[in-house]
């Protein structure tokens, strides 16, 4: 009898209804989560959304199952955190923390970063060519696009409003390549610019006001949000978050905007992306012409933004070193850094990572204002 | 969607892209105009009060002990010795998870 | 083609869709954002509202749109923020916060402050008089009175039970007035009030046992729940938070309510509250009028709290300086400040801050019970 | 007229509604807030738990109620605070946040310790028994039985899905007798175990690497969510946590989830766990016997936990104190400190806790095992 | 609603609003004196201890070295000098956003 | 459910807890043997460069003033006297509301 009670346990435990597919999915998971701890791949993302995934995967969980309809019984765990995915709330949220953490002080010294930080959308909508000539339907090709956004939670957004089934493959490309950034650039950069312009010295940046700091968010948000309406929870929260910062009245309600709230949006939204990486949605060709479509995105918004550098490297008169457009891709703050690290091989007494700033949060409100575009055709 | 149009949709969108951003150049450039202007209406009278405001704290620290006013990226030590800074800002570091290269301590004072 | 396309984009972008109304309402989040930044007027909400009020009057942004029906479409993200404050979560929860922030020392010290907590909730009446003799119906009279609590949480927490539109105006009018006690209250306490009365020094008050401030929370729920059980959200809330800080063996949780959790509801909180305000229901003529009987309630309250502490100086054979009736309008700690300087104005030795600590806090009951009342009259 | 408004008013108070059975209730929550404050019986939980059933037995508050059908009133505060343990999200969060601030770290470093973890799930299971013979429903009995796994989160989680009826009972046994566990288990310790047993000194535990310390996690949730995949919110989320705080990358996540997080669900669960205690649903025979088979239950878990101690003692050759068996029933850190403090009692030189953790957080991980056992069984 | 009607439910209101926090100003009164009763016959034998803690603290902290106990506000001072305790306050006032006015600790010593 | 139904689950489920412990059991061991054999292949070398990477700190320690590393706890004390290290764990551990005794710090150097 005993042996029959085992029997049943065994039945309708997960070992019995594991498939081939799902520990492939385990695998994929462990291997996430190596490159998360052990190689510090965006891991605070990274950790959650490959924990999900693992957790989603081991069969019979049922920790993404909607409540079963006529039945008191509730849904999963997952399925009710993941409504402020499918909502669009945590992207949103998590943009007002960021808005908290970011001084747009660079961009404001430099405005022209702009045109970098525009210039590195490039690699948005050349994936967008290719996704769509390979047969992905619009929709579908701007999601993978937005990869080239080089920011999580634009790419989120994003796709869960045009393409929801692609949700854990674009979210995963994301922050990987985010996290290979200092693989991915470095040698574009060495092709496509000279020693001669690498070793330019920039000038000082002039100090910003507070009151300009103030006003740029202020400024951004009515003129954004007005000319892409559909780009207002991105843009909006993210520019609220920043007058939280800037204002210097309301310091609680930022720093809670940086620590508990972001950290808290943060978790839910990497375990239950993760949790959307179910085996039959993501086993498929797609997810690798995804991650392939995903590292061109993100080669061409670094070569549009080292064009746009060279460009303004030239039209300056030798004053901008190209280098800082790279930065344009956001990423913040990787991008800005590699671009430090690459001016100093060149000129060891060269200083680039202020100057790099300006493109690299230039390039925050450049992603969102492309995928408000995106939204407006496709959405 | 055929390539044609996905071109299409590529200029289009790029173009926006600069716009926007280019108007947001735009606009940044007026509003720094216009409040450098304000502004240095208003400098003239408060450079002379922070001047003496200097002097004021500079002689208050004098009070205490030796002024060491040491600049190291966004510190400013004044009258705290650089090993004591270190120490304090390690210790922030610690206790609050913000790596150290992300902290911006404006000024470190022995009062 | 091209110019088709930016012809197409402009008309389907908020520039074409905005009227003058919602330019108007962008000058007034401007204005507002300016009160909260500049002359900090009480900005920890002031600033969200405004935002949320210029967020949402940038034409098509969506953001506070219902979920269209039959459609698998999300809403808008501020439409789901704003469920708390339709439910009546937020206040209520900021209330555990400030229960948790606030001594009620000083009013067990010298319990006869309610009495003054009590005349301070005059204005509340006499405005619900002026509105309704000006055709606000009852529930609308009683939510511009409820602006005279100078109590913020309650005041959303009744408006949104009884009078919905008019929530933003509300809001609003209390929290600016409440910034504006600097001004409204000295010459109000200077006209009643005679030279000698404001030179009383009071006796210092006694020590309070811990024992005393644990059985406080407790004993006012049980007995204002009871008498009021509309008031419970409210009253629930405030005590369990000060029991939190009282007992002194939870305090994780005392410390979690007064930072993260509090901190977090006001950032939602304020931006739906701002959001709430669309021109068409904001500019009307009945939010002048609100404004205008918002600071007839608080200077009706200041008179009522004033004029019994004149009796209560008089009853007290001049031991009470009535100065700190004033304080029972709540507006912790503002109005309790106000009592000092005046105080202090009239006898440089003069300190009445601790003194007036207890009408104020004794305030926040008094209007949580007023509004229990008004819920149960016309809810 | 007066007097009749004063009647109404009366009459619509809580006083007239006010039954006997409440005062009972009121009482009960008065005895509980005592336990929590001054005996500092686990008042993170019982405090929040005491007021909610104080604030819910104050008749006519309405805070439990549901949205009134066809209305547009909204419903209780605390019915919509009480969602998120209806649905099972509150017990998860809390475990989340356990398991970032638990080191298995021990039970890593001596993996047997296990197997006392196991043993001590025995007063589970002896107190299902009894309550089935005593007529409870299998439901109903195994809600009871896991009040001696003495893990609330784990208890309050298998109680909404089995017996909700019976979950304040539940969880106030739960939460007391893991309070009295210095109470509780000391008699049984010195009746079942010899002097010469107690004396028992035990071997350094190895270090542990941190290597082992991020595997063990994600093993453990591999293999017990494959085993008994309901199980998967509580184990998934508690091992979540703890590969936070062991991966070293993800700290802040970590920090949030034992500080913010936690304390925010830990107030809405502790509350609304208290407000389900009605009158009518506690003050049954049923709740009496609860409490009394929750003591038995704890009693058999803490035998069971020392009689797998003994045994590991006689076949480890006098290597292993059985003490350190009743840390098994988990009530982390309480039990271990208990197996420290008799310890010391029979050798002054003993330390004991760091090797009663091994148990203690294996009881976590039996009790999680045992109610995805019950819920296969029964749910 | 009519002005008088508005005039009634004021006037019941007010009554309703100082009848309630009477009602609490006389449990409160209550509640003080017969804790006040409680307490009384506690605080005798609680005095004698409270003395003879006091004292083995300042024992305790003879032990280690000069004691320098200065009262700054809510702070005592054990054993630490005046300019370590400032910077320490001026440290977790920074890192915790708290104003300096509106920290309180209850004492800062050197172990 | 009769009594003895009640114990046939008891048993069963006793079974399983024990079951799936020992097998948990099991995979610690097998874990831990796994990562002890791979480790040790790594310390050899590890242990070397943890040996020179110690006296460059040492070395780097001894050059800004007396090295005086000394272990309390979780605690290293590099180059600080105990009495700040102390100092600044009660802050820390007060600022933080987490007990003493629960607060770890790898090391407090001084820089
Ligand atoms: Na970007
Ligand atoms: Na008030
Ligand atoms: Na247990």
């Amino acid at each position: 009898m005993f042996v029959d009670a085992l029997k049943t346990i065994w039945s309708d435990s997960g070992f019995a209804a594991l498939a081939w597919k799902e520990c492939i999915m385990i695998g994929v998971a462990f291997f996430l989560i190596y490159l998360a701890i052990v190689k510090k791949f965006e891991p605070l993302l990274l950790l959650p959304i490959a924990f999900g995934m693992l957790l989603v995967n081991l069969p019979l969980s049922g920790l993404m199952n909607e409540p079963a309809e006529g039945s008191s019984g509730p849904g999963g765990l997952l399925h009710y955190l993941y409504m402020g995915v499918k909502l669009g709330i945590y992207p949103s949220l998590i943009f007002l923390g960021i808005g908290a953490m970011t001084d747009f002080g660079p961009l404001i010294a430099r405005p022209s970063s702009l045109f970098m930080g525009a210039g590195a959308q490039f690699g948005i909508f050349a994936a967008f060519i290719i996704a769509s000539a390979l047969g992905f339907d619009p929709q579908e090709a701007s999601s993978i696009g937005i990869i080239g956004g080089a920011d999580g939670p634009t790419a989120i957004y994003l796709t869960t409003r045009l393409a929801p089934d692609l949700l854990p493959a674009i979210a995963i490309a994301a922050y990987s390549y985010m996290a290979l950034i200092p693989m991915i650039q470095p040698p574009l950069m060495r092709l496509i610019t000279t020693k001669k312009e690498r070793e330019i010295k920039m000038e000082q940046l002039r100090e910003v006001s507070k009151l300009e700091k103030i006003c740029f968010p202020i400024i951004v948000s009515v003129f954004c949000i007005l000319l892409l309406p559909s780009v207002a929870p991105l843009i909006g929260m993210l520019m609220l978050g920043n007058l939280f910062r800037e204002s210097g009245v309301v310091e609680r309600l930022s720093e809670t905007a940086q620590n508990a709230l972001i950290n808290i949006v943060t978790i839910f939204l990497g375990v239950t992306v993760g949790a959307t990486a179910v085996a039959d949605r993501f086993l498929r060709l797609q997810t690798l012409m995804i991650i392939g479509l995903g590292l061109l995105a993100f080669m061409f918004s670094t070569v549009g933004g080292l064009l746009i550098g060279k460009l303004m490297c030239w039209l300056s008169g030798g004053k901008i070193n190209p280098l800082i457009g790279s930065a344009g891709v956001s990423a913040v703050p990787m991008a800005a850094r590699v671009s430090q690290i690459e001016g100093q091989k060149a000129n060891k007494s060269n200083y680039l990572l202020m100057h790099a700033m300006g493109p690299n949060v230039a390039g925050v409100i450049g992603s969102a204002v492309a995928a408000g575009i995106l939204l407006a055709l496709f959405g | 969607m055929s390539v044609l149009e996905s071109f299409v949709v590529t200029l289009f969108s790029m173009s926006i892209v600069f716009f926007v951003l280019a108007f947001l150049w735009a606009l940044i450039k007026i509003l720094s105009t216009v409040l450098k202007h304000f502004e240095n209406r208003k400098s003239e009278n408060t450079a002379a009060q922070v001047a003496t405001g200097m002097q004021a704290a500079v002689a208050a620290a004098s009070e205490i002990g030796s002024v060491a006013s040491i600049s190291a990226g966004q510190v400013k030590l004044i009258d705290v010795d650089e090993k004591t800074a270190a120490m304090i800002m390690a210790i922030v570091s610690h206790e609050s998870q913000i790596p150290l290269s992300e902290l911006s301590f404006k000024s470190i004072k022995a009062l």
